[in-house]
Formats: structure tokens, C-alpha cells, sequence
């Protein structure tokens, strides 16, 4: 099978057995309407999410404001509809760049070995070692709140996790029959990692893509939360309850609204993931 | 009591994506104390199936028992509340594995896994089940079992491991063991030995083995009499005497046929040509009508039943030719 | 598996116990629930945190006070002093002290060594976060054992204000500094109504009654001053009768609510902290006035006090906070007004609008108005790229140069001068040796605020601060926005044993009358 | 056994020097002044400057650095420099809380996690099963700080169980017990849920080993073939996922302690990052490395008192 087929056959198969799991159709279902509300943001939301109501400051929710005001009399649901989009931006994002520079450092150590990958992996060890959010905290606390800071602190955080995926089964399928036969014709060392081993991590790589996602959503909240997020009057999920927390006793709107919307995003991605892995994972494949 | 246990028309059924589909259809034989049945027959076609249903070791979900009746000593296996089969099993039933590595639990030790099986089922105390199994492993010519007692199974080989399984079957002295093809994962030179060794044991523990293997040359040794399986259904079960003289299902001829024998001349040797019929795409009919050498003299669609021979009444066979 | 077993049998029997225990209290401890996560200081000299500036007062005597609950600079009354007199020249002030006040513990008793000791470490540059308002003290004498000389090297405008129990005016025992050393920072002995008994960092500090305080024995026994940096647990906390006494929220419409409760007094006091929003003249565009000019309409005083609220906030017409000597009411000041805005900008090359850079802390007295402050220059045009930080990074970076509008708020002694020195004369020019915090570069008052230091007629002082006031404003350097209270709630039963008008404390000061009724 | 501990330790020296230095030079670009925390907002550029050469900030970093490791291979993490007290006893103060909030969370996890996980492999596919797993599911995605206020909304507001501090007098059992409940529950959440999750995927897996087989087929009873047979070699994984997991529950015991306003490492590496406290913040980080270090030990040393197969080696 030549590459593109052997892409092609991974998604069907994987289609089918996706298919046969319908909480993983819940997951994405979720996930889809909550994309499409931040995708469609400037069209759907009600209100412009920076606009100030001073005298309607914390309002309950009516028909006016669906989901009440919050502590500057902005309308909240207007501000949970942009909040997803930044969280959505956020933990793609991070993942992605994480998913890159993870997969092509884990290959590529596992790839060469020696002394580099003792190198990479080991550095990889030492970013591990410091917890998720305590190396976010470290990384905004310098480079300064910004999307695109908390973008850097989180995928730093995941490229360990990444790298550490895609090098053991580089090591296993570089001594493969086919990778020794491509490194006898002469074939570039990229090459046979995009072609013939790629292909054999993909899988894996889009189940972690989907929980990382989650924890990169819930990680973003957690930093917002602490006060490291964005900066104003940006919308983020995380911030929103940050903000709501000190009027939790008299407006809960402003705060337990959007932890709501965090819980169903995270839950979301975690049910897909869980779905892609039944789907992807041979052992249960063949069970079934 | 004429027969320690006697199957009759045991069908069971497995779930597939698409449905159920039969996994063993109308197995019927039957077993005299201190008698040894061999099942024989290519894998998947329900050997150890059958042994697993009468054992009631089939998986919860995804099988079922949908017909038939297996006495064993005079009470019905299949339909015996659970916990009474399940104290008969280990006890005057047991079973040994083909894999002896993976069927002892690697994280006890192997003593106290033999220990287990007397403690649960003979009433004793800690002590004495230790004794016991002490015992069993001298039996089984473990060396030095003491000091083996306390050693997990990674730490012995795979013959060693066959023997503490079978002194786990026999801990309880029962009166039927199943030997599920106990010697396939084992050397040539180890499987001589372990065959021995059941042989020897069942002789002094009187009990009767129903001994499943998909190797005629083992079944010439250790069986008095042979069921021949066939695609979920027996085709034909006759004393070893009689099958090997004169096997008169086209299957068992078939399957003589295509093994080397150090004792005769080879140029005879024939694969049997075609596919097993899968699972779920089972003929109505004869089972072996595709492939059958006699096909052009029969027809396909009706089943035979599995009948007794004109000649030799205690020779069965299911094929409408041998009627 | 029997040790398992017992480990949760253990567990389970010790969390039914743990239900059935209730914590008691012993009598008349007032427990406070203070702003801050933890202590930066306990050495008066040197923290000027709200959290720790609160509960020195209550450890701490200075040679001079404030009756207690204002802030009249008419209202000055003997501490540690009995008597004082000032030379003609005003140069030379020589305080009686008070005979047989007691340290706490076994410091002793107050001697005019221990003032002379304290005065001269805290115009000490490394022992002294307040030393530059001793800068004219030229010399501090012991002349016996209870009577001090201070010589001044020239006037300063209000002396009284450095020798009265605020910052560097506590006293400290000379004894135990030095027995102490490092420790001193952390274990506070002074001649207070409450001596220190422990500090537990991030939790609280305990204080016991001072039986032998010179005006009596306190009424309330023991103090736990509790950190709870958050505002809805301080209130949780209250309402569960977990505190006494707590840090409020400075905001109109959660005292109204908390007044709708039974078993609360909220007390909302001076001394207001004044925000000004300094413009930062050395960052372009706002070098050109018509800009400063634009952005001073587009602000909105009265949205901000709005927001804030009446009850707790008040629009502010000069850069001095009211109330303070020399305070003006005739300063220049910018009407709300985003047409004219825009048009200023239009003149200024920008009618396209703008972008400004500014950073702000996390906390959050200066952020939230900031984020409304942003929305209304949003409204006129201008894009407010706000970035927000700790309140360390914030301070470091509005000195570096990095922030073109700083929003600032402080209470200061309610002299005019400490806020126009410290905010807009030019040795203050932030990032200058001598900087302190003037965030706009402003220079423009420079003769004004130095000459008035050295008038003697107090009339023209006051002349030459209104003055400097109407040219900072006049040139926007700082927009004036509003005022802003401080605001306490305690349970109905606690009674301070004075009308808590104004606190330089920032907090109400519990003295030996404090008591429940 | 021992000489395993020690190898083991001394391979963690690499890492966790890693980290120091990694923190060390980090803290020290941020933006920030100790410095001004001190001495407030109203000080003078001349005093910062003074103070900074006091405490040593003015100093070249390398310098610094020199004496820091210096000072920690004596195990002295050096003096803050917000307080003056040695790191060691602020540290040691809030240690217990921190411990003590993590081990309960932990343990209550795996004591209710492990149960269900068991319960939902055993009737899988049932409804009880797809409850837990779904449950196990949103248990994961809480942020802590959400689960958080939840529960101290629902238990210390409305139901009054609870106070809202959970600051407890350490030599008080009860009162440390009482205020533990909701923070230990709000941790073990999502520990459970990891539980729950890994015992029951790899019960299954268990379950379908041929040991178990053997064991039915020696007539054993039921539950002693679930709870000796196969949950012992299930544990494996779970352990694995507990030791994986420990720096989400790092984060997420820093959050919680925020929300029930709990003494503890986390709200104290906070207020070091706020008031920049690079010797604290130092410190703090050796000792979290440290932690993990020690925690992926015990994980380690538990295999070996599960399965004897990675005993012997």
C-alpha cells in the first residue's frame, strides 16, 4: 500500500469502529455546536462582550441578558460565547505546536539515539518534572499575560508528552524490515519518519491531541482563574470566574455559568479522546 | 454408574457483531469411569468449547448454552445452580491449560496457588493445605519442592509450570480432568514426559481425562476412545483401536491421511484441500460437503445425524454415506 | 488485607469524629479577617502594606497621635509624649516623655534612648522605608532619660507628622532590636495596647492583651489577625461567624447588601485614597498635550464613581486628596466630554483613534476601575492595551518606563506636600536616583512645591500648593478621578470605644477600649 | 533493596539540578523587584537600590547562583529574602498541610475509585457501568477550582457542615480532620476518576488473562478470584496512573488550597511568584521536584510489592 492509501485505510477503519461507540458521537456533537458558537461568535452573540451596562452591574438573567451581567454590567453569555472561542484558540493551538515540535523531537531521538536522544529525552525529564500548572505559572509570570504567552507555557508543558509518545514506536519500527530496506536505497531520514513511521504513531498521536486538548482548556482556566490569564477586556472561561468568584453569594451567574461551559468543553474533548482510543487501540479493536 | 459423564446434543452459541452463531452444534458422547476420551480435531472447530461449557468456563457475555444435557455423575452441568458447579469444578472436575506460563497467576507463589485450590474445597486449614500441596508437587516429581514452594511462576519453566498445574487439578483427587492440549506449548522432549506423567497419574488416581489435542500421534497413546470434531459437531467417535484401523468418516480419513508417520511409507501423505466453513457462514448441511473427496456421491443439504455403524455399533459416524 | 482493612475502619471512625467536634472559642478574642495573603513586614519602618500598616498601631505608640478614629491635624494629643515644645524658629522640638511606660515582655521600660534609637533608624536609608521625611532632622538627643531633643536642619512643612505612631514615627525598644537583630522584623516589641505573641506566615498573627498598657488594660483579650486575601471568604467567613471584624469590600453596592444583613455594622471611613491616573509624558504620544487633553475628557468621573459607588467613593477635583492641608478646590479640571475628545485627537494626527500601552497589577482596587477606565477611552477612540501583572512586576515596570497611563491610588499624612513631592515634583521623576513616583515626568510645579516646603506664612503655602495643583491638572501630568473609603464590617455587639471617622491606618484602630457589649 | 533507593535517588540529583538552575535563572527574567515589595509603593529609587545591595540582588546572577547550590548540597535552601526566615522552617511550617491534603486525596481516591472501578468492569456494559464511566468522565474534566467552589458552596454555605477556612490547629485531630474533609474530597475527585478509569480498563484486561481461567476452573469463589486474583495484577497500572498523575494533583492541591483558603505549598509559592521572592520560589520548586521524585520512588517501590516479577530484578 502506498502511503495515501495506507492513510486512507486508517480512516475508515478507524471510522467504522468510532461509529460503533456513540458516546464518542456525543463528544463530538458537543464539541462541534461549542466550536460553531465560537467560530460564529461576532454573528451570535448578543451583545459586544466589552461593553459596559454600569448601571445594570450584575443583573440576573432575564430577557434582556439571557445569562445575566457580570461585574462591569457586560452580558455573560456574550462574554461565555467569545470566553470558548479564546479557549478554543488557546488549547488548539497549544496542542498543535506541542504536537509538532513533540512528535518531530521524540522521532528524531528515538530516530538517531545515542547521545542526542539521551540529550532531548532528558531535557524532556526535567520539563516533566515541574507540574503542569506550576511551569505555566513560572512561563506567564516572566513572559507576561498574553494569549500568545499562555500558548507558549502550555505547549511547553506538552511536548514532553508528545515527544515521549512518538519515540518509542520509532525505535520499534526502525529496526522494521521495510525502514532498514528504505535506509539501504538511500532514503532521507525525513522521509522514512513521514512516510513509515508516522503513519504507526498517528493514531496515538490524535487520542493524546484530544485529552491534552482538555487538559490544555482546563490548565488555561486554572491559570486564568489564578490571574494569569489574559488580559483584559479579552473574554476567557477562566477569568469570568475569577471575576464572578467575589460575588458568588449574590450574582452565581457570573461565575458559575462559565465554569459550566469549561466543564462541558473539557468533558467534550475527554469523551472524544476516549472514543478515538477504543477506536484506534488494535487490542480492543479485536475484542469487539 | 455405568458413565461418570454423559453429553447429549450440547449445542452453544457464540455473539458476534452481527447476531449469534453456533459454536458447537449437537455434541454428543459419553465417558466411562477411568476411561480416556481424546477430542481431536483442527483448531477452532469447538474442542475446547465443548470442554469450556461442560466446565461452565464459557465467557458471560457474548456465549450461551442454547441445547442439551452433559451428566456428570448422574446431575446435569449445564443446569445446576452455579455454585454448586462451581464447587464440583476444581474438585471432582478440574482442568488443565495449554499455556501453563500464562495460566498460573504470576504475581503468587506457585505453591500457594496449588494450596488455594485444596484450601477452598476440602475443609482444611492453612497448614494442612500447604502439607497437601507439598505433597502434590512431589507427585507430579517436582524436585526439591520445598524450597520451590515459594517461587513465582516467571521463576520456573514451562514444563515445571504444567507440572504444578496438574498438581493443582489433581490437588482434590478428582474423578474427570480435562486436559486441554496440556503438552502444544512445550518441547518434544518435555511433552513425552508430561504425557507420561498423566498417564501414570490417572492410573493411580483412577479418574477418567477427556484429553483434547488436535495430534493424532498423541490421541494413539494416551485414549481409549476418540471423538473426531469437525467444524462444530463431532463427526465420528470410535475406540483408537477401531478409528485408526478403520476411520469411516471422509474427515478422519481425510485427517489420517495427511499426517507423516515415522512407522509407514509417506508417499500417500495429502493435504485436505479447501477451507474450514467460518462461523458465521455455516452450511445447512453436511459440514464437510465442500471439501469432501465422496461429494459427487452426496448430497448437501441435509445434516447428517451422528449414527452408530451397522458393523461395529460403538463406531459412530455423521455421514449420510456410512449409513 | 488486614491493614487495609483497619487503615479504613481508621479513617472512617475519624471522620465521624471529626463531625462531632466543634471548635470552641475562649472569651473576648476578637478575630480579624484581614486583606493580603501574608505579612510583608513587621518592622513598622519598613512595610507600608495596608495589611501590615493596620495592625501596627495596635503593637506600636508614637511620641504624638490622632485621637483615635480621626484624622484632624487640629486633633493631635500626647502618645508617648506627655508635653512638647518648639523653638521660635521651628527648628528645635524637645518632647517630655511619658514615666514608667513597659515594653512588651521583659524589654523594660521606654526611655528617651529607645526614641532616640527609633528616630535615628527610621531616617536610616536600609532600616527605613520612610527615612527621606527625616531628611531635615539633623540631629536626635537624649538630653535624660525622659525628655528628647530634635534639631532640624531647616522647616519642614508639618514635623508633628513624623514623629506621630504612623511608619517611621512608632517607637521600638532599642533593647530588644538589638537583642533580636534579623528576628526584630518578625517579632515586633512595642509599648502598644497589644503585645505580639505569634505569627504564622500566610495565617495569621495572635496578640494578647498589654495588662500593663499605660492607658489600661485593653477590654479584649487575645487578636488573631487572620490573612484571607479573598474577598467573598472574608465575607463567607463573617457570615459564619468565623470573624469578627473584617477587611470590606470598597464598593457601594455590596455595603448596601451587607447592611440588609442583621448582626453587621459597616463602618465606611477615611482616610480616602485618592486615584489619579498619571500620564506618562515621556512615552509618545502623549507628549503632546492635545492628546492628554483628549484622553482627560474621555474619562469619566462620575461613570467611575457610579461603578464604585456614592456610598463609598467620591469624584476627586484635585490631584491632592481632600481633607489634606493645602488640598485645592479651584484646580483645573477636564469636563467629560468624548466629542471634544475626538476632536482634540483629530487635531492631534489621530482621528483614526489610537492604541496606548499601560500595564496594571492584579490587585484589584486599581484593576477593575482600570478595566472600566479602558472601556470608556474605548468609547472615544482609544484602544487601551492593558496588560496586568503582579503587583511587584507592576511597580517595577510603571519605574521602568513601561506603562503610559499608571493609575495609582495612596493615602498619604494629610499634608499636600508628601503627595505633590512624592508624585509630581522633578527629583521624584521615576527611574532618576532620587525617583520615587512621579510616573508623569512632571516638572511644570517644581518652584511652587519647593518654595511652599520653607514658607513660614502658612497662607501663602497654602497659595503656592493650589498653585502647583492648577498647573499639573492644567497640563493633565494626572487626571484627579475619585476618592475612595475605606470600608470595615464588624459584628453589631463590637464597639471600637470611639466614632471611627478616620484611620491613617487604613483599618480601624482597636485600642485598650475595644470591647464587645 | 536499599542500594536501589539510593541508586534511584542519586539519578533523580541530575534532574532535580536541572530544575533548580532551570527556576533559578527563570525567576530572575521576570519582571519584578523584592525589593519594592518591601519597601512599598512609595519608595524612593535610592532606597531600592540600597536594599538590593543588602540583600545581596545586585550581585552578578552567576554569583548567586554559585552560592545558592552552595548552600543546598548543605541542605540549607537559604533565608527568604520577603522575611528573613530560613526557607527550610517556612517551608516545614505548611509542608504537613500540603502532605496531609494530598495523601487524603490520594487515598480517598483509590478508596473509592478502586471499588467502583471494580463494580463497573465486572457489570460492564450495564447501566451501573456506564454511570461510573461517564461520572469518572465529567470527574475528569472539573477544573479544581470549579469542583471547588462547588462544594463549598453546596457544604460550608448552604449545609453549614463545614467552615469556609480550612485552616485547622494542627495539634487539634478533630478540628484537622473536620476542615480536611472538603478539600481531601475536592482533591480525590479527579484522583478517583483516574482510579475508576485505569482499575476498570485494566481489570478488564485482567480479567481475560488465562490465570483467570485457571482460577475459575479451580472452583474458586467468585469474588476471591476478583479481589485476590485479579485485582492484584490489576493494580499495576493503577499504581502507574497514580504516579503519572501526581503533578495534576500538584496543580491542582495549589488550587484547591486557594479555594478553601488553606495554608499549604501552593498558596505559598503564589505569594513568593507575587512578591517575587526568588529564594522561596527557588526553594519551593527544589522541594516539588524533590516531591515528584520521591513519589515516582514509591510508585516504583509499590510495583515491587505487587508484582514479584519486577521484585527480583
Amino acid at each position: 500500500m502506498n502511503t495515501i492509501a495506507r492513510f486512507k485505510h486508517f480512516g475508515t477503519e478507524t471510522y467504522h469502529v468510532f461509529n460503533r461507540n456513540k458516546t464518542s458521537w456525543v463528544g463530538l456533537l458537543l464539541l462541534t455546536i461549542l466550536v460553531l458558537l465560537a467560530v460564529l461568535a461576532p454573528v451570535i452573540a448578543p451583545y459586544d462582550p466589552v461593553e459596559q451596562h454600569i448601571i445594570q452591574r450584575l443583573e440576573p438573567p432575564s430577557a434582556e441578558f439571557l445569562l445575566g451581567t457580570d461585574y462591569y454590567g457586560r452580558d455573560v453569555l456574550s462574554r461565555i460565547i467569545w470566553g470558548c472561542r479564546v479557549s478554543f484558540i488557546i488549547g488548539s493551538v497549544s496542542v498543535a505546536i506541542a504536537m509538532f515540535f513533540g512528535t518531530i523531537l521524540g522521532s528524531m531521538a528515538g530516530y538517531k539515539g545515542g547521545y542526542f536522544d539521551s540529550f532531548v529525552m532528558g531535557v524532556m525529564d526535567v520539563l516533566m518534572s515541574i507540574p503542569t500548572l506550576l511551569m505555566g505559572l513560572l512561563i506567564v509570570a516572566i513572559l507576561g499575560p498574553s494569549q500568545a504567552n499562555l500558548i507558549i507555557a502550555l505547549a511547553l508543558t506538552m511536548i514532553p508528552r508528545f515527544a515521549r509518545i512518538a519515540r518509542a514506536p520509532t525505535i520499534a519500527a526502525k529496526s522494521k524490515v521495510y525502514v532498514e530496506a528504505c535506509q539501504a536505497m538511500g532514503f532521507s531520514d525525513i522521509r522514512i519518519l513521514v512516510v513509515h513511521i508516522f503513519p504507526n504513531i498517528l493514531g496515538e498521536l490524535m487520542v493524546m491531541g484530544s485529552m491534552w486538548m482538555a487538559t490544555a482548556v482546563r490548565t488555561e482556566a486554572a491559570l486564568s482563574f489564578i490571574g494569569l490569564g489574559v488580559n483584559p477586556p479579552t473574554a476567557t472561561l477562566g477569568g469570568m470566574i475569577r471575576e464572578g468568584f467575589k460575588d458568588i453569594m449574590s450574582a452565581p451567574w457570573a461565575s458559575l455559568y462559565p465554569g459550566l461551559v469549561i466543564l462541558v468543553i473539557v468533558f467534550a474533548a475527554n469523551l472524544l479522546g476516549d472514543g478515538l482510543r477504543d477506536a484506534l487501540d488494535p487490542k480492543l479493536r479485536n475484542e469487539k | 454408574m455405568k458413565y461418570i459423564l454423559e453429553v447429549k446434543d450440547l449445542s452453544t452459541a457464540f455473539k458476534l457483531q452481527s447476531g449469534w452463531y453456533p459454536a458447537t452444534t449437537d455434541i454428543s458422547f459419553s465417558l466411562k469411569p477411568n476411561e480416556t476420551l481424546a477430542i481431536v480435531g483442527e483448531s477452532g472447530c469447538g474442542k475446547s468449547v465443548t470442554a469450556f461449557s461442560l466446565m461452565g468456563l464459557l465467557p458471560e457475555h457474548g456465549s450461551r448454552i442454547d441445547s442439551g444435557t452433559a451428566l456428570f455423575k448422574g446431575e446435569d452441568l449445564l443446569t445446576m445452580p452455579r455454585e454448586k458447579l462451581r464447587k464440583i469444578r476444581g474438585s471432582a472436575m478440574t482442568m488443565i491449560f495449554q499455556e501453563p506460563m500464562t495460566s498460573l497467576n504470576p504475581v503468587f507463589t506457585v505453591g500457594s496457588q496449588i494450596a488455594e485450590a485444596v484450601f477452598y474445597h476440602m475443609n482444611v486449614g492453612k497448614a494442612a493445605a500447604k502439607k497437601r500441596a507439598l505433597e502434590l508437587m512431589d507427585m507430579v516429581k517436582i524436585p526439591d519442592p520445598v524450597n520451590r514452594y515459594d517461587d513465582y511462576p516467571h521463576h520456573l519453566s514451562g514444563g515445571m509450570c504444567q507440572r504444578i498445574m496438574i498438581a493443582m487439578s489433581l490437588a482434590c483427587e478428582p474423578d474427570l480432568v480435562f486436559a486441554d492440549e496440556p503438552t502444544t506449548a512445550l518441547d518434544v522432549t518435555i511433552q513425552a514426559q508430561m504425557l507420561y506423567l498423566l498417564h501414570e497419574l490417572k492410573e493411580k488416581q483412577h479418574m477418567s481425562m477427556i484429553f483434547i489435542t488436535h495430534d493424532l500421534g498423541v490421541v494413539a497413546h494416551v485414549a481409549d476412545r476418540v471423538a473426531v470434531m469437525y467444524a462444530g459437531t463431532i463427526v465420528e467417535t470410535a475406540s483408537v483401536t477401531d478409528l485408526f484401523a478403520n476411520p469411516r468418516h471422509p474427515y478422519t480419513q481425510a485427517l489420517l491421511k495427511s499426517i507423516p508417520r515415522l512407522d509407514k511409507d509417506n508417499k500417500d501423505i495429502s493435504p485436505i484441500q479447501g477451507m474450514v466453513p467460518s462461523i458465521d457462514n455455516m452450511p445447512e448441511g453436511c459440514r464437510f460437503f465442500d471439501r469432501c473427496e465422496r461429494k459427487d456421491q452426496c448430497r448437501s443439504d441435509i445434516l447428517p445425524q451422528l449414527m452408530p455403524l451397522k458393523d461395529n455399533p460403538t463406531q459412530l459416524v455423521r455421514c449420510l454415506l456410512c449409513e | 488485607m488486614i491493614t487495609r482493612k483497619s487503615v479504613l475502619g481508621c479513617l472512617v471512625s475519624l471522620l465521624v469524629l471529626a463531625f462531632l467536634v466543634t471548635p470552641g472559642f475562649a472569651e473576648n478574642v476578637l478575630r480579624i479577617g484581614t486583606l493580603g495573603s501574608d505579612a510583608i513586614s513587621l518592622d513598622p519602618h519598613m512595610s507600608t502594606k495596608t495589611q501590615d500598616k493596620i495592625i501596627f498601631p495596635m503593637i506600636f505608640n508614637g511620641l504624638v497621635r490622632f485621637k483615635p478614629g480621626t484624622a484632624d491635624l487640629n486633633s493631635i494629643e500626647a502618645d508617648l509624649a506627655e508635653s512638647w515644645e518648639v523653638s521660635e524658629d521651628k527648628l528645635v522640638w524637645t518632647f517630655k516623655l511619658r514615666q514608667g511606660v513597659q515594653f512588651h515582655g521583659d524589654y523594660g521600660e521606654l526611655t528617651a534612648e529607645d526614641v532616640v534609637f527609633s528616630l535615628n533608624k527610621a531616617a536610616e536609608k536600609t532600616t527605613s522605608s520612610a527615612y527621606k521625611e527625616y531628611s531635615a532632622v539633623k540631629s536626635v538627643e537624649a538630653v535624660d532619660p525622659y525628655t528628647v531633643k530634635i534639631t532640624l536642619s531647616e522647616k519642614v512643612p508639618f514635623f508633628l507628622g513624623a514623629v506621630i505612631n504612623y511608619h517611621g514615627g512608632f517607637i521600638l525598644s532599642k533593647k530588644a532590636s538589638e537583642k533580636l537583630g534579623d528576628k526584630a522584623a518578625i517579632n515586633p516589641v512595642g509599648t502598644g495596647p497589644f503585645a505580639f505573641v505569634k505569627y504564622q506566615s500566610k495565617r495569621f498573627i495572635e496578640l494578647k492583651a498589654n495588662d500593663s498598657y499605660f492607658r489600661g488594660k485593653p477590654a479584649i483579650d487575645k487578636i488573631t489577625y487572620r490573612y484571607m486575601p479573598d474577598e467573598a471568604t472574608r465575607e463567607l467567613a463573617f457570615d459564619k461567624d468565623e470573624v469578627d471584624l473584617f477587611y470590606g469590600r470598597r464598593e457601594a453596592r455590596w455595603v448596601k447588601n451587607q447592611e440588609k444583613k442583621k448582626n453587621i455594622v459597616v463602618d465606611v471611613f477615611g482616610l480616602g485614597e485618592l486615584r489619579n491616573l498619571h500620564l506618562n509624558t515621556s512615552i509618545k504620544p502623549l507628549d503632546d498635550i492635545r492628546v492628554r487633553q483628549a484622553i482627560a475628557h474621555a474619562v469619566s468621573r462620575e461613570g467611575l464613581v457610579t461603578f464604585i459607588g456614592l456610598e463609598v467613593a467620591s469624584a476627586a477635583n484635585s490631584v491632592v486628596p481632600a481633607g489634606y492641608l493645602g488640598h485645592s478646590d479651584s484646580a483645573m479640571v477636564y469636563k467629560h466630554d468624548i466629542a471634544k475628545a475626538k476632536e482634540l485627537l483629530a487635531q492631534a494626527g489621530f482621528a483614526k483613534g489610537l492604541t496606548i500601552k499601560a500595564v496594571i497589577t492584579k490587585v484589584e482596587s486599581l484593576r477593575l476601575p482600570m478595566i472600566v477606565i479602558q472601556e470608556q477611552l474605548r468609547l472615544a477612540g482609544i484602544t487601551l492595551d492593558l496588560q496586568v501583572v503582579e503587583h511587584s512586576a507592576f511597580h517595577k515596570l510603571i519605574r521602568q518606563n513601561q506603562s503610559s497611563l499608571v493609575l495609582y491610588g495612596a493615602s498619604r499624612f494629610p499634608v499636600a506636600d508628601v503627595y505633590l513631592s512624592q508624585f509630581f515634583l522633578s527629583s521624584s521623576i521615576v527611574g532618576t536616583p532620587t525617583g520615587i513616583t512621579n510616573f508623569s515626568h512632571a516638572k511644570v510645579a517644581d518652584d511652587d512645591i519647593l518654595k511652599a516646603k520653607t514658607e513660614v506664612d502658612s497662607k501663602n503655602q497654602i497659595a503656592l500648593w493650589a498653585a502647583a495643583q492648577d498647573k499639573i491638572q492644567k497640563d493633565v501630568y494626572a487626571i484627579p478621578l475619585f476618592e475612595q473609603y475605606q470600608v470595615w464590617c464588624r459584628k453589631s455587639n463590637l464597639d471600637y470605644g470611639y466614632k471611627l471617622d478616620n484611620s491613617l491606618s487604613n483599618g480601624p484602630l482597636i485600642t485598650e477600649k475595644t470591647n464587645f457589649k | 533493596m536499599l542500594q536501589y533507593i539510593i541508586k534511584r535517588l542519586l539519578l533523580a540529583i541530575p534532574i532535580l539540578l536541572a530544575v533548580v538552575t532551570l527556576v533559578f535563572f527563570v525567576v530572575r527574567m521576570a519582571p519584578g523587584d523584592p525589593a519594592q515589595v518591601i519597601l512599598g509603593d512609595s519608595a524612593s529609587h535610592e532606597s531600592l537600590t540600597a536594599l538590593r545591595a543588602e540583600l545581596g540582588l545586585d550581585r552578578p546572577v552567576i554569583v548567586q547562583y554559585g552560592e545558592f547550590l552552595g548552600s543546598l548540597v548543605q541542605g540549607d535552601l537559604g533565608n527568604s529574602i520577603i522575611r528573613k526566615q530560613s526557607i527550610n522552617s517556612i517551608i516545614a511550617d505548611v509542608l504537613p498541610y500540603t502532605v496531609e491534603l494530598t495523601l487524603a486525596g490520594v487515598l480517598l481516591g483509590v478508596i473509592i475509585g478502586l471499588p467502583l472501578g471494580v463494580f463497573s468492569a465486572v457489570y460492564r456494559n450495564s447501566l451501573g457501568d456506564y454511570i461510573t464511566r461517564i461520572g469518572s468522565l465529567i470527574g475528569l474534566s472539573f477544573p479544581a477550582f470549579y469542583s471547588g467552589i462547588l462544594l463549598l458552596l453546596a457544604f460550608s454555605v448552604y449545609l453549614g457542615w463545614f467552615p469556609v477556612i480550612s485552616d485547622p490547629d494542627m495539634d487539634n485531630l478533630g478540628e484537622r480532620l473536620h476542615m480536611l474533609v472538603l478539600p481531601a474530597i475536592n482533591l480525590g475527585l479527579i484522583m478517583m476518576a483516574y482510579v475508576v478509569r485505569s482499575a476498570r480498563s485494566s481489570l478488564l484486561e485482567t480479567l481475560g488473562e488465562d490465570y483467570i481461567r485457571t482460577a475459575k476452573a479451580k472452583g474458586l469463589p467468585g469474588i476471591i478470584i476478583l479481589y485476590k486474583h485479579a485485582l492484584k495484577n490489576a493494580l499495576i497500572p493503577v499504581i502507574t496512573i497514580i504516579g503519572l498523575y501526581i503533578g495534576v494533583l500538584v496543580g491542582n492541591s495549589v488550587l484547591t488550597e486557594i479555594v478553601f483558603n488553606r495554608p499549604g505549598l501552593g498558596k505559598l509559592i503564589l505569594s513568593a511568584l507575587d512578591e517575587r521572592d526568588y529564594n522561596l520560589l527557588q526553594g519551593l520548586m527544589v522541594i516539588y521536584a524533590f516531591l515528584i521524585v520521591l513519589v515516582n520512588l514509591v510508585t516504583d517501590l509499590t510495583y515491587g510489592m505487587v508484582d514479584p516479577r519486577i521484585r527480583k530484578q
